[in-house]
């Protein structure tokens, strides 16, 4: 019930701050923030006071929706979505203080829109009906393309129906097998079902299991995204508004990472071990191509893009990796690239707001003007290079130190990508804020501060402190 | 083969080669109400063809129908049009009794082919040997054809609602909105 | 102890957080007040710790600050066999060699700190150029300390991220950023074949904490181990880059970019000495791989002359002590490849000591001179700067090892380690001795240069005439001229070498000779350099001394083998092929649909012709396809 | 069975519907596209009546009466559409009615 609140909560502040701006401009975000807040700390205190274990499944809601098809709205947690969610709160509040200043056009449907994709992202992380998810995806992808289109940058009608068509053809795969599923339920128990945990009882014969797992992995794999269907992301990125990075960046990518998890890993375990090599290598060669083609861009936002297409690479070989080790590496990689990814997007939407260009060439020693700004951009350009102390040095630890287990070849190539983000990181952070300076810029506003200052708090404690999260996905067997 | 003048295929290649000369005519002339003539000719070519091919019912419906009913549409439809500004306007008054010898020609030579197939005894015994008559069409029409029959009488109703609608002169609804519109105008403002 | 032990990196650590988040608001006396305070609690610290370990009968403490991660996969084959514990824990871990590292770290840093207090005061980023310096103490501590090699590799990114910021502290010069970024990535390719190591290690022992891992090596591993061999070349190649050996020795020369104190602390003595710190700390794995270990020798040999050579040719004061700290770190290299760890590791303090004494004098003589560092325009500084002149000399005696000097203590014991060594050898002796004459031939030409003959500048002496300035020198020349005298023992960590001694007895004279060879050779061959030549010494420009005055080629194959390839690369796909052949999908979607629509042209005969033309097509089709059958 | 060859029947059908057809290509104006239209309305005609003697069955006939009625509605409503055209646009050229581009 408690999600079902914070989803229906969410539709519902989104409602009234479209409302609410018409009658009074700038109450929006007054609106979305408290919301967001109000429901964030609603979902915590509502988990801590459960004080039951999510270490497994726990299922919350079942109830029948289109009975006819046997479909249940349902939904469950378990640790893992539990961090996702968590994560998606967090960015959430940090996307609208992002947006507080930025968008200035039509920012009640702006905020509906945000909140609308936030509760879609929760929805995601807890439906455990097939069908459900399914829907749930589509309801995050619909505002998200919206924000893209509509408040984006020059090329943004462009840059959404990019995002838009990637994830619709990969998805409706996903929704073919999905059927499949049911059907293959239906076979053999005489019963359609989309409900997630019949499913695993499930005995998928392994030549059956091989395409249903492809049709989930290539949805999941788009929205990770890997190579070679990553290229909506760039220009996705590029175009949206700031806090469209952020959200992409910072949450809807790990709904990629998530779907991989609980449903190609755990509902198909044979069939992606046999797809694990495949998978290995498509994640090594994001990790290389990304980092590379990071090194190639001039613009700011393009270049935080590929990096994320790098450090979902080591999410993808982590996975694939089948060892308890990759996999908690996994899962603190996410938490880790959400919150710098987050973070690098939002100074290059601080920087934007201020030069009003992405290109790197138009930038230049920003730190003269900018001390505190530099120190933060040096500190999240750290983050997305490994530097130990940071959250994402844990998981990219982790995952390379686990998946070698498995396959050290594999590793081996993959840790080229740390020299490769360290290259792109420097160039960065360099031509940014090194260098002569080029134009006077204001240093951080304490909204900023706020903002820069809470994900790089967060990003030093995961990564000194990683068995915060780590303790909770200890143990998963895979 | 010895080429027999009065045998049936004759006649029919006669009044093929009539069809398509009219027909022809038809598609290439400028006048609008010469091509209508033609093609008056060519539909009763056809019609001497379904007679010799036995559908004598077939034969008498092609004129009746056709040449009579959907042609004099036609003549209607020409006559609204004013045609004074269409094509007439190219082909020459002048020459008004030409205008009728190449209809007459096909025409006369269809009617002596008829009157011909009538009176030859050998044609007629033939013709009627294999004729498939009236009755069996009506037999079929009402009985496996039925639901056929009922479309295209739908048809026939749609037609009618459709040509009335579309010819009915522009006063209608349009105008009366509009009218409104305006009275209402000066009120809002 | 624990306690002195735990907060011993926090000093600088708080100083550095004070420094940074007030900035340009804290005076230049509460900035220095708090780092150089910070640094002087740290070096106190450390003095008791080392006080305690020797005199007080504790070989090892350690302590547990908090657990990191846990590396338990719960099914690792190799756990369950040997139990072991994986998890990672942040506990700092203090023997007879961490004890060395942290007193040359915290007490020379120290040190290096007062003086940069003076040196660096008119500079506009004073404190953010001490919290650099703060940080980059503590992530140096966090490294000596670490008890895993986790931990290890945080101290050691750390103080390259430190190394980065320090070399690019001048960021608005472009120059210089490109020296940050090329030490930063330079070393961060030996960093990556660390950390391929490290999972390695990982993988067949099950472990990083460094004491339990070197045990348990050397208890189920025989010499010789593949495993060993791989992993010990791997932790090699970190410690190349970070040690600036061959093949990764490019960036150092480079990085004398940053600020002199810089070059003094991290470029001399601190950092550049973390590889060697590295080899001997994981000197258990090393042991069970002899061919690595003559990898070392060899490498540490061959950078050794590269270096000397390169030093020959520089025009730079600051580069030639670049080259020259190259060619000192190749000394210890050479010394551990021969197995003699304590020797390297002594080398490493009394190098710390006279190669810190040199840069910071060469700073405040660069620094009366107004910031020229070109040799050719200095000369005749011995009347003009007699303090800083005395200064450099006992730096320069030490350097070339001059007996009774720190420097020939422990050169000397590297050499006579040599000959005898199994992993080493007579060749690498006579490199050795060669080294040592270069060494001495290079000292004299720089003394000559800079200091003797003429002056040729013609601006007048800025003199610092700062007491603090002077302190810090002086207790660094005591330490270069005694430092030989402190004897240290590492039996408790270093395995006793069990040398036979058969060395034939003129080694060791020819090698205390060698010196006064190269001393007595320069001083004819670089006459004019000492004689007064007034302006007409200029840097001879024959293709062979600028080809050693570039590092001997180094940098230019690297930019064409490596750097070019990577940017055209980039360069050539700056587009995206992958995304390329999608979106050909959607132009030839857009083409067919411009195709289509063009035909849509609204006209009805256009139409009745399309289809007359589809039904012929059509007929056509099928025409041939009955034909055909 | 009659006399006449069915191939005979047919090459007739289909030379009338080529013609009919080639009119409504060629001509612009709309009432001769019509006129054409009937022409090759017709050709089928003689194309099923030929069939149905053939096989001596009545089916062929019914469907003649079947195309009759659709001729007839399909003249209806295109001579009422065409003088609607006429009093739009003063014109019958088929070529001007082309603003819905396709």
């Amino acid at each position: 019930m408690m999600l079902t609140i914070v989803m229906l909560g969410l539709l519902a502040a989104g409602g009234l701050a479209w409302y609410f701006e018409s009658v009074k401009a700038q109450s929006a975000r007054w609106i979305s923030l408290f919301s967001v807040l109000g429901l964030a700390t609603f979902f915590a205190v509502s988990i801590i006071s459960s004080g039951s274990d999510y270490s497994q499944l726990n299922v919350l809601v079942r109830v029948p929706w289109i009975s006819a098809f046997n479909i249940e709205y349902a939904l469950a947690i378990d640790y893992l979505s539990i961090i996702l969610m968590s994560l998606t709160f967090f960015l959430a509040l940090i996307c609208i203080l992002v947006s507080w200043q930025e968008i200035q056009t039509k920012a009640g449907f702006y905020y509906f829109n945000l909140l609308a994709a936030i509760a879609g992202i929760i929805g995601v992380f807890c439906a455990v009906d097939l069908f459900l998810f399914f829907f749930f995806w589509e309801v995050m992808l619909l505002p998200m393309t919206a924000i893209i289109a509509i408040w984006g940058h020059e090329k943004r009608h462009f840059a959404a129906i990019k995002f838009f068509i990637f994830t619709q053809v990969s998805s409706l795969l996903m929704l073919v097998a999905i059927i499949a599923m049911a059907y293959l339920h239906y076979d053999q128990t005489g019963l359609i079902s989309f409900f997630y945990q019949d499913w695993l009882l499930l005995d998928i014969p392994l030549d059956m299991a091989r395409y249903l797992m492809f049709g989930f992995f290539i949805a999941f794999a788009v929205k990770l995204p890997s190579v070679p269907v990553h290229s909506w992301l760039p220009d996705a990125h590029t175009q949206a508004p700031t806090a469209g990075s952020v959200l992409l960046a910072g949450v809807l990518l790990k709904t990629g990472a998530y779907g991989l998890i609980r449903f190609v890993i755990f509902l198909f375990p044979e069939a992606s071990q046999e797809f694990a090599p495949i998978a290995m290598t498509l994640g090594v060669v994001s990790i290389l191509y990304g980092a590379k083609m990071a090194f190639a861009q001039q613009d700011s936002k393009r270049l935080v893009a590929y990096s994320s297409i790098s450090h979902m690479g080591f999410v993808m070989l982590a996975l694939f990796a089948f060892n308890t080790l990759a996999y908690q590496g996994a899962v603190i990689t996410l938490v880790a690239h959400g919150i710098s990814s987050a973070a690098l997007f939002a100074l290059a939407g601080m920087i934007y707001n201020r030069i009003h260009s992405r290109n790197l060439k138009d930038m230049g020693g920003f730190w003269h003007s900018a001390p505190r700004m530099g120190g933060f951009a040096l500190a999240f350009a750290g983050a997305a290079f490994g530097l130990p102390g940071l959250a994402n040095f844990v998981g990219e630890f982790l995952s390379l130190a686990g998946a070698f287990q498995i396959a050290p070849v594999f590793v081996i190539f993959a840790a080229f990508g740390l020299i490769g983000s360290a290259i792109y990181g420097m160039m960065l952070f360099q031509t940014s804020f090194q260098g002569p300076p080029t134009t006077v810029v204001n240093d951080l506003s304490s909204r900023e501060l706020l903002i820069v200052g809470s994900l790089f708090i967060l990003l030093v404690f995961f990564g000194l402190y990683p068995n915060a999260v780590l303790q909770y996905v200890q143990g998963v067997q895979l | 083969m010895n080429i027999d003048f009065a045998s049936i295929e004759m006649l029919f290649y006669l009044a093929g080669a009539v069809a398509v000369i009219a027909s022809l005519k038809v598609v290439t002339q400028k006048n609008t109400v010469h091509a209508l003539l033609y093609l008056v000719v060519s539909l009763l070519a056809v019609a001497v063809c379904f007679y010799l091919l036995g559908a004598p019912f077939a034969a008498g419906l092609e004129v009746i129908v056709y040449a009579g009913a959907i042609l004099v549409l036609f003549v209607f439809a020409v006559m609204m049009f004013g045609l004074s500004v269409d094509e007439t306007l190219h082909a020459p008054q002048s020459r008004g009794v030409a205008v009728w010898v190449g209809p007459m020609l096909l025409a006369s030579l269809l009617l002596l082919e008829l009157l011909f197939a009538i009176d030859s005894i050998d044609i007629q015994q033939k013709l009627t040997a294999n004729i498939v008559d009236a009755r069996q069409v009506g037999k079929l029409l009402y009985g496996s054809y039925l639901l056929a029959v009922e479309i295209a009488s739908f048809l026939l109703l749609a037609g009618l609602v459709a040509g009335y609608h579309y010819a009915k002169p522009d006063s209608d609804m349009h105008s009366v909105l509009h009218s409104q519109h305006k009275k209402n105008n000066p009120r809002s403002s | 102890m624990e306690l002195i032990l735990t907060y011993l990196p926090f000093y600088p650590l708080i100083s550095f957080l004070i420094l940074i988040s007030f900035g340009k608001r804290l005076s230049w006396q509460l900035a220095s007040f708090f780092s150089v305070g910070a640094m002087a609690l740290s070096a106190i610290s450390s003095g008791v710790l080392v006080y305690h370990l020797t005199h007080i009968d504790a070989s090892v403490i350690t302590v547990h600050l908090w657990e990191w991660f846990n590396l338990s996969t719960g099914d690792s084959a190799s756990e369950i066999l040997s139990g072991v514990n994986s998890t990672v824990n942040i506990s700092f871990y203090l023997d007879a060699l961490s004890a060395v590292m942290i007193s040359v770290v915290s007490g020379i840093g120290f040190l290096i700190h007062l003086f940069a207090a003076v040196y660096m005061k008119e500079d506009e980023n004073f404190s953010r150029f001490m919290a650099y310096m703060n940080l980059f103490i503590v992530a140096m501590l966090i490294l000596v300390l670490a008890d895993n090699l986790v931990l290890l590799y945080l101290g050691w990114e750390g103080v390259g991220l430190c190394s980065f910021l320090l070399i690019g502290f001048w960021y608005q010069d472009k120059a210089n950023v490109k020296a940050a970024r090329k030490a930063f990535i330079v070393t961060r390719i030996g960093d990556t074949a660390m950390a391929i190591g490290l999972f390695m290690l990982f993988k067949t022992l099950g472990q990083l904490n460094i004491a339990d891992l070197t045990q348990t090596a050397q208890q189920t591993w025989e010499v010789g181990n593949e495993s060993a061999y791989w992993i010990a070349l791997l932790l090699l190649g970190g410690a190349v880059g970070k040690s600036a050996q061959l093949p990764l020795q490019t960036w150092l020369p480079d990085a004398m970019a940053g600020p002199t104190p810089v070059s003094a602390l991290i470029h001399a003595a601190t950092m550049v000495t973390a590889g060697v710190y590295l080899i001997a700390r994981m000197h258990g794995i090393f042991l069970l791989a002899p061919e690595v270990m003559q990898y070392v020798a060899w490498l540490g040999a061959s950078t050794l002359l590269l270096a000397a050579f390169a030093a020959l040719a520089q025009t730079d004061i600051k580069r030639v002590l670049a080259y020259s700290t190259m060619s000192q770190i190749g000394y210890m290299m050479l010394a551990l490849g021969a197995g003699a760890w304590s020797t390297g590791v002594f080398h490493l303090m009394t190098h710390a000591f006279f190669k810190a004494l040199l840069f910071l004098t060469a700073g405040a003589v660069i620094l009366a001179l107004h910031h020229q560092q070109d040799l050719f325009k200095m000369g005749g500084l011995l009347k003009k700067l007699p303090v800083e002149s005395a200064l450099f000399i006992i730096g320069l005696i030490c350097l070339v090892a001059l007996p009774g000097t720190s420097g020939f203590f422990s050169k000397e014991a590297i050499i006579g380690s040599l000959w005898s060594s199994s992993t080493a050898g007579p060749a690498l002796w006579w490199c050795a001795i060669l080294g040592a004459l270069l060494t001495s031939i290079y000292s004299c030409r720089l003394f000559f240069l800079a200091f003797l003959g003429e002056s040729r500048f013609q601006t007048s002496l800025h003199v610092e005439d700062s007491k603090l300035l002077r302190l810090s020198l002086i207790i660094l020349a005591i330490l270069s001229l005694f430092g030989g005298l402190i004897s240290i023992d590492f039996d408790t960590v270093f395995p006793v070498s069990l040398s036979a001694h058969q060395d034939p007895s003129w080694l060791h004279t020819v090698a205390i000779l060698t010196p006064f060879v190269g001393i007595a050779f320069s001083w004819f061959y670089f006459s004019s350099y000492r004689k007064n030549q007034g302006d007409n010494i200029t840097a001879s420009s024959s293709s062979l001394v600028i080809f050693c005055r570039n590092g001997l080629g180094f940098d230019w194959l690297y930019q064409w083998c490596l750097i070019k390839p990577y940017c055209a690369l980039a360069r050539l796909n700056r587009r995206d092929m992958f995304d390329q052949l999608i979106m050909f999908n959607a132009w030839y979607v857009k083409m067919l649909h411009e195709t289509l629509s063009a035909s849509q042209t609204g006209n009805l005969r256009w139409y009745a012709a399309a289809i007359g033309l589809g039904l012929v097509g059509l007929f056509t089709v099928i025409m041939v396809g009955v034909g055909s059958i | 069975m009659t006399a006449i060859p069915l191939a005979h029947v047919l090459m007739l059908a289909s030379i009338l519907f080529a013609i009919g057809f080639m009119g409504v290509i060629v001509r612009k104006n709309t009432l001769f596209m019509l006129m054409s239209l009937e022409v090759m309305l017709n050709a089928v005609g003689v194309a099923f009546i030929g069939a149905g003697s053939y096989w001596q069955q009545a089916d062929g006939q019914v469907m003649f009466i079947l195309i009759l009625t659709l001729a007839a509605a399909e003249v209806a409503v295109g001579l009422a559409l065409l003088i609607r055209l006429q009093h739009k646009y003063q014109s019958l050229d088929i070529d001007k009615l082309n603003s819905m581009q396709g």
